[in-house]
């Protein structure tokens, strides 16, 4: 009898709440488009920002809207970029990566310095210090706003000059953003050779400032077999497109200040 | 991530060590404070809790491509209820003592978050076995973890392990660790010097690498 | 003691001599979980506190009108979390429709109310201490509200320890359950209030 | 010319925090001085053994967690002071030491270190000590004078007995109590150190006392024998005080005075505690961060009227 | 008028030290021109001008050197007379070099001939008193250096009803307006009055610390019998003469968030623009010279009357040398002051003084942790909880600044002055509220 009516009993529970339940959901019912849950899944979850959306939920909202661009995540890398594709129904264009190079070597040693800057640790504070501390304009800072902005841990700072980790850097931006003296570039991967210098003064002036200072003697320029360097507005530059990465610039130059990073896999 | 491939050792392995319950995924935090006034109330918790866990995970295991998805959590928790109205019973009748004690407990077993997680993370999504093996795994780092606590508790709260005389006679036990406060203390600095090793370990084992 | 003191020094002993979180430890998992921010927390604890408060109220029900003429009791357990299942639904439910916002916000810990254990610990309290139908609805809300002081106090308290420099290992929750242990041990000023 | 250069201001007031621990320190010696004239040595040992483990503890965290070593500031030194003046005159020195401990690693060091704590680390010592080992943290030794042998007489504190002394008594501290707690007149001579090298302002002592006045009367005690006795204006003075964990704002610490007032009064008069001073502090503690949230002060240009008056 | 207002909140910096200017305060001005000056043609807060003399020019003193750009321009004024030697940027305080004409001074003091007096304030058209002003290049001395003709401007359904002239001087160190208005008393007041005319306002209030009684008696001197100027004394308070603080202590008005002292239908000066205004409408003179405190570690500290654009060597030198090897060296008190980068840096119009730290004072402050002592919630003028923003600005959280009113910071000082632990407050609220300008223009241009 107990058992009977206990089964019934809870049966009977069930039913009630189960009804009532069934009800209420078809009351309450609200749609979610179930691909934003799997856009969010393939973005790199950082919540960086670098897209321009709050946060990788916003993002992923966005792209179902159709309102962001489908490689709009940058530090997802190109796995994050086929899987919103695929999401989508669109095909991924595979865009080279990006990584943030610094151009400039202007290190304690090799950076003649203006004063001496004991403020708050803040290059965006000392740039608007006279000038800055260190004589060349051109220069970092190295007082490390960018490496405090940097979400993945790429960044640190090496004897007053920003120093970026390519293996944990995602590209995604936020460092270029950030830089009072726009010291950092956002280069293809593949980039490895660059000018780690822009100062645009004149040579006598930017060499007596800093050892490193291209001082725009065009002796790259000859050197460079495939035309891929044009010296313009005070300093150097290599055309990505042109540049095999032979690094016979890096060898002449009088200043080093081309160099090949090593190319780590 | 559950992973069908993965072996039932790995399984077991994964509850005790990698995804522990009580260390790792801070599941099941009321019944970790609360009966960890001596070991073995710790040890009972922790087999009262083994029990449901394995069987309950069975059960859900071999129901869930029948149960639809609007009542999930209902329904698991009707498997689980069941299951704990059993040991509540088993209790009652084996060991009145510990019922006694902390009796009140023993219901809120259902509630108990690691059963219902473990159910909603392994057992619905893989087959009996595995199910039994995760319960098993889960369980028994539970049960470690309760008695872990439970030991430091009773050793400094008051003066004893499971029961038998450790410290010397002029000890004076600090009440204040058997105390509610104390449970969140103990748990709190175990918990922290438990990520700690593992943080060390890691460190160790990247600068290995490197 | 007239009735209404009683009855006033009840609630006293429900918000803050016997919290349910600070002395009970029912309800810990929310409380870790959902007091980061005090927005977050008050709304958990509202939420709660309107959970338990039906919970009490039916489950009362269920056992004087269904459990106990029938001479069922061992069915306590199963039946109240059945009635609890349901009640966290449907409010989960209505949540999602009138404020998508707050649904956001609470985000996994809605169904957690549900395996709240504060929420079925007060249904099993009820029983063990044979409130009648009155004193049960009033430990519900009431512990529900010491439950929602203690979480948003914890909240406060978290909000500050955003800024400070706590050691790596003991972020999250070991710092969480050492803040809770040090307002524990503040909370037994209360001993005796009531 | 080597110049250095930073963003103003290029003045510093000469308060730092070494000199405001050093001003806090220097107010405590009153009541050092009045402990251990009313119960001798012993008391000296005990204060001397918690401020020595409460820097030594903190010196061991800081080695050991390889954070910068701050005991410079002295803050611990505070710390240790009030922790041994918070303890009877007998209480064994394990007592202190594991009080002192307690405060500066678990209260203190693992919020962060100084600033980062969000209750008082004496105060929750005590609290701890006091739940730990009821017995001895309750057991009064009587006045005994500054050189006699501890010789434990119990006596009754004037708060479970208000009737044995007399309010003279209460004011000089010719009564059983904490180390730190019975001497008025010291306590009183350290308030105003304080008021006159501004450490601290008047606001909180001088509102949580008021407030345990009114509401002591209105409970039907004798309001003067009710703030004379026990550790309220101790409490008041030194530890709510404290910069770390009372309200910043002018306002939010008198919300923090008269709830820390009004606690005392209430656990006093209906709670299981004889003395409610170090639970009323804590709990208005746990209550800071919601006060300095929702308790604000005038915004200039933001007041209210203030867009009226230009409309 | 009920004596010694204020303002809530504040600081004494220095107070042991007068503030620092006990060197100077009893120093009479004098005059000094320097044999070569250097004029920036960015002085003004604005677009800085165009210089419209070229290398080997020979300039009159008071010729136009630089045209105005733009809605804030104003015209720069040749200094001396001499030749001009060079045209090109050279160092300044700021982020970037500024454009600058250099003139060798041949001491005729020759003034150009096209000055064009107006007369007697009382009496003049009061319709040109306010192109007088611009074209005599005149911007606030008190430091901003915002151009005085654009706060004249009142637009359409605005009204002034009280101008105040700021001779609080509470900037540590400074005794320029100090000695002004012991000197020049009359001057100010016609100023005052010049200022009052043009914008047909009948309250005109002179405001001073009341560590300068005999400069309030001075000033009452220099009032009595002008139509509706007052001298009202103020409570010793840093800052007193920051303009939010000093509407406040003056009329009880309080400037609301985002807008301007006009709004409450006040315009403040500063006491050495209102002489300034007195030359421009008197004589006919532009703005060429001004009072300048030289202190700190020179060897004789001293309050001088420069020519526009005198190096600080110069300066220096005139005062003697340095009196130890300088630390640091930054026009303007201490609260405020920029630091130099060396001692080769032109004074501009709003250079009121240059004071010299010694390496000792100039030594690096270690932050160290916030003890929440609550001193800079006491101290903030505009009632703001700096601590908490010092959370938010190092985490880089400029919408929680935004929205604790990091905007509303006058970047006074007060709270890193107080702060016990060090903090650097004031920079870091700065360099906020500099990003979220920038971000709020970017947002814009998008």
């Amino acid at each position: 009898m107990g058992i009977a009516i206990a089964t019934v009993l809870m049966a009977a529970l069930g039913l009630i709440f189960g009804g009532l339940l069934t009800m209420a959901e078809k009351k309450f019912h609200v749609e979610i488009d179930p691909r934003i849950e799997q856009v969010r899944s393939y973005c790199a979850g950082a919540n960086c920002g670098a897209c321009g959306y709050p946060g990788c939920d916003g993002f992923a909202e966005a792209v179902v809207k159709g309102e962001a661009p489908v490689d709009g995540c940058k530090p997802g890398g190109l796995s994050c970029l086929k899987g919103i594709a695929e999401v989508m129904g669109t095909t991924a264009s595979e865009t080279e990566p990006l990584v943030a190079r610094v151009i400039c070597q202007g290190s304690r040693a090799v950076a003649k310095e203006r004063y001496e800057y004991n403020g708050i640790p803040s290059c965006r504070v000392a740039a608007g210090i006279a000038g800055g501390p260190k004589l060349c304009r051109f220069a970092c800072l190295g007082l490390g706003d960018c490496m405090a902005k940097c979400k993945f841990g790429a960044i640190h700072m090496e004897d007053n000059l920003c120093v970026i980790d390519p293996n944990k850097c995602t590209g995604c931006g936020a460092c270029v953003e950030e830089c009072p003296r726009d010291v950092i570039k956002l280069l293809p991967r593949s980039k490895t050779v660059y000018v780690q210098c822009r100062n645009s003064d004149v040579a006598r002036v930017a060499r007596d400032i800093c050892m490193t200072a291209c001082i725009a003697c065009g002796r790259c320029k000859k050197t460079c077999q495939h035309d891929a360097i044009v010296v313009e507005g005070g300093f150097a530059h290599i055309d990505a497109e042109k540049c095999v990465h032979c690094g016979e610039c890096a060898a002449v130059c009088p200043c080093n200040c081309i160099t090949i990073p090593e190319v780590t896999a | 991530m559950p992973n069908k491939k993965k072996s039932l050792g790995a399984i077991v392995k994964n509850g005790l060590l990698t995804e522990n319950p009580t260390f790792r995924l801070v599941l099941g935090t009321c019944p970790t404070l609360a009966v960890t006034t001596s070991a073995m109330n710790g040890l009972g918790m922790g087999a009262a809790a083994t029990f449901v866990l394995v069987f309950s995970n069975l059960v859900i295991s071999l129901l869930r491509n029948f149960i639809p998805d609007t009542v999930r959590i209902p329904s698991f928790i009707v498997v689980i209820s069941t299951f704990v109205t059993i040991v509540e019973m088993i209790m009652k009748a084996y060991l009145p003592a510990l019922n006694e004690a902390r009796g009140m407990f023993i219901p809120l077993i259902v509630v108990n978050c690691i059963i219902l997680a473990r159910a909603e993370a392994f057992a619905s999504k893989n087959g009996p076995i595995a199910s039994i093996a995760d319960g098993l795994g889960m369980g028994i780092g539970f049960t470690c973890a309760l008695v872990l606590i439970g030991c430091i508790r009773e050793l400094i709260g008051n003066g004893t392990i499971f029961g038998a005389q450790v410290m010397t006679a002029g000890y004076e036990s600090m009440l204040l660790i058997i105390m509610p406060a104390g449970g969140f203390l103990v748990f709190g600095t175990v918990l922290g010097i438990f990520n700690a090793i593992t943080a060390h370990t890691v460190k160790k084992k990247e600068g290995s690498a490197a | 003691m007239n009735g209404i003191t009683r009855i006033l020094l009840f609630m006293v002993s429900c918000v803050l001599t016997h919290n349910f979180i600070f002395s009970r430890f029912l309800g810990c998992c929310p409380f870790l979980g959902v007091s980061r921010k005090v927005e977050t927390a008050a709304s958990m604890g509202v939420a709660v506190t309107f959970v338990m408060a039906l919970a009490s109220l039916f489950t009362w029900l269920v056992n004087h009108l269904i459990l106990i003429p029938f001479d069922l009791e061992y069915l306590q357990t199963i039946s109240f979390i059945l009635v609890i299942a349901a009640l966290v639904q449907f409010v989960e439910m209505f949540l999602k429709k009138s404020s998508p916002s707050l649904y956001s916000a609470l985000g996994i810990y809605l169904p957690l109310i549900t395996t709240n254990c504060a929420v079925l610990g007060v249904a099993v309290l009820n029983v063990n201490e044979n409130y009648n139908l009155g004193y049960s609805v009033l430990n519900g809300v009431f512990g529900a509200l010491g439950f929602m002081l203690a979480i948003v106090l914890m909240a406060g308290v978290r909000e500050r320890l955003e800024t400070s420099k706590i050691p790596e290992p003991l972020k999250g929750f070991p710092i969480t359950l050492i803040c809770a242990s040090l307002m524990a041990i503040a909370f037994m000023g209360f001993a005796g209030l009531a | 010319m080597n110049l250095h250069l930073s963003s103003a201001p290029h003045a510093h007031s000469r308060e730092s925090t070494t000199v405001l621990m050093l001003n806090v320190i220097i107010a405590l010696i009153p009541c050092v001085a009045a402990g251990v004239w009313y119960f001798g040595y012993s008391a000296l040992i005990t204060v001397a053994v918690s401020t020595a483990s409460a820097v030594l503890a903190e010196f061991i965290w800081q080695k050991c967690a390889r954070q910068k070593v701050r005991i410079g500031d002295l803050s611990a030194v505070v710390t240790g002071i009030i922790m041994g003046l918070n303890l009877p005159p007998q209480a064994p020195w394990w007592m202190a030491m594991v009080g002192s401990a307690f405060a500066i690693i678990i209260v203190k060091c693992m919020f962060g270190g100084i600033g980062d704590n969000f209750m008082n680390p004496a105060l929750l010592a005590r609290g701890v000590l006091l739940a730990s080992w009821p017995v001895r943290m309750t057991a009064w030794q009587a006045v005994t004078g500054w050189n006699s042998a501890v010789d434990a007489v119990a006596g009754a504190t004037p708060l479970v007995n208000p009737s044995v002394y007399t309010r003279l008594d209460l004011f000089l501290g010719n009564v059983p109590g904490t180390i730190g707690e019975v001497c008025k007149v010291a306590i009183l001579v350290g308030f105003a150190y304080l008021l006159i090298t501004k450490t601290i302002s008047w606001r909180i002592p001088v509102a949580m006392v008021a407030t345990t006045f009114v509401f002591s009367w209105i409970f039907g005690k004798d309001p003067v024998t009710s703030i004379l006795s026990g550790g309220l204006l101790f409490g008041a003075v030194y530890m709510a005080t404290d910069y770390v964990t009372c309200p910043m704002t002018a306002r939010g610490q008198i919300v923090f005075a008269v709830g820390a007032g009004l606690l005392v009064a209430v656990i006093r008069n209906f709670g299981n505690y004889p003395e409610g001073v170090t639970y009323a502090i804590l709990l208005m503690n746990i209550a800071t961060p919601l006060i300095d949230r929702f308790v604000k002060q005038p915004v200039y240009g933001h007041e209210k009227g203030v867009r009226k008056q230009n409309a | 008028m009920p004596d010694k207002k204020t303002f809530r909140g504040g600081v004494h910096p220095l107070h042991r030290s007068h503030e620092g200017k006990a060197p100077t305060r009893d120093k009479p001005v004098r005059e000094y021109a320097a044999d070569t000056v250097t004029i920036l043609m960015g002085m003004h807060l604005g677009a800085p001008s165009t210089p419209c003399v070229k290398k080997g020019d020979l300039v009159k003193m008071g010729q136009v050197i630089g045209e105005p750009v733009g809605f804030l321009g104003l015209p720069v004024h040749a200094s001396v007379s001499g030749e001009v030697v060079d045209v090109g940027p050279v160092q300044t305080v700021g982020a970037v070099p500024g454009m600058a004409v250099t003139i060798k001074n041949d001491f005729a003091d020759e003034w150009v001939d096209t000055l064009e007096p107006l007369g007697n304030v009382e009496k003049c058209d009061k319709d040109k008193i306010v192109p007088a002003i611009k074209n005599a290049g005149i911007c606030g001395m008190g430091g901003a250096s915002f151009p005085t003709h654009v706060k004249f401007a009142v637009k359409e359904g605005q009204y002034c009803d009280t101008i105040i002239l700021n001779g609080a001087e509470c900037e540590t160190h400074l005794t320029a307006d100090h000695r002004l208005m012991l000197e020049h008393s009359v001057r100010i007041v016609d100023g005052l009055r010049a200022a009052m005319r043009a914008l047909d306002v009948k309250k005109g209030v002179i405001a001073i610390e009341d560590n300068k009684p005999d400069a309030i008696e001075a000033m009452r001197k220099a009032a009595e019998g002008r139509l509706g100027v007052e001298v009202q004394p103020l409570r010793t308070k840093y800052p007193q003469g920051g303009e939010k603080q000093l509407i406040h202590a003056v009329t009880g008005r309080q400037v609301p968030t985002k807008k301007l002292p006009l709004d409450v239908h006040v315009i403040v000066l500063n006491v050495g623009t209102a002489a300034a205004i007195a030359d421009a409408v008197i004589d006919g003179k532009p703005l060429i010279s001004r009072i300048t405190t030289v202190t700190g570690h020179v060897k004789q500290p001293s309050n001088l009357r420069i020519r526009i654009g005198t190096m600080i060597a110069d300066v220096v030198g005139e005062c003697g040398g340095y009196s130890l090897e300088p630390g640091k060296i930054c026009v303007g008190g201490a609260m405020t002051g920029l630091p130099c980068p060396s001692d080769l840096i032109p004074l501009t119009k709003a250079n009121n003084g240059v004071v010299v730290y010694s390496e000792a004072e100039a030594a690096a402050t270690e932050e160290t942790p916030c003890i929440r002592c609550g001193r800079c919630v006491e101290v903030c003028p505009i009632g703001l909880n700096p601590y908490k923003l010092k959370y938010l600005c190092d985490a880089d959280d400029l919408k929680g600044a935004e929205e604790n009113n990091v905007m509303d910071c006058v970047v006074c000082g007060s709270c890193s002055y107080i702060c016990p632990a060090r903090r650097f407050l004031t920079p870091s609220f700065k360099n906020t509220k500099d990003k979220i300008t920038l971000e709020a223009k970017k947002r814009k241009g998008q």
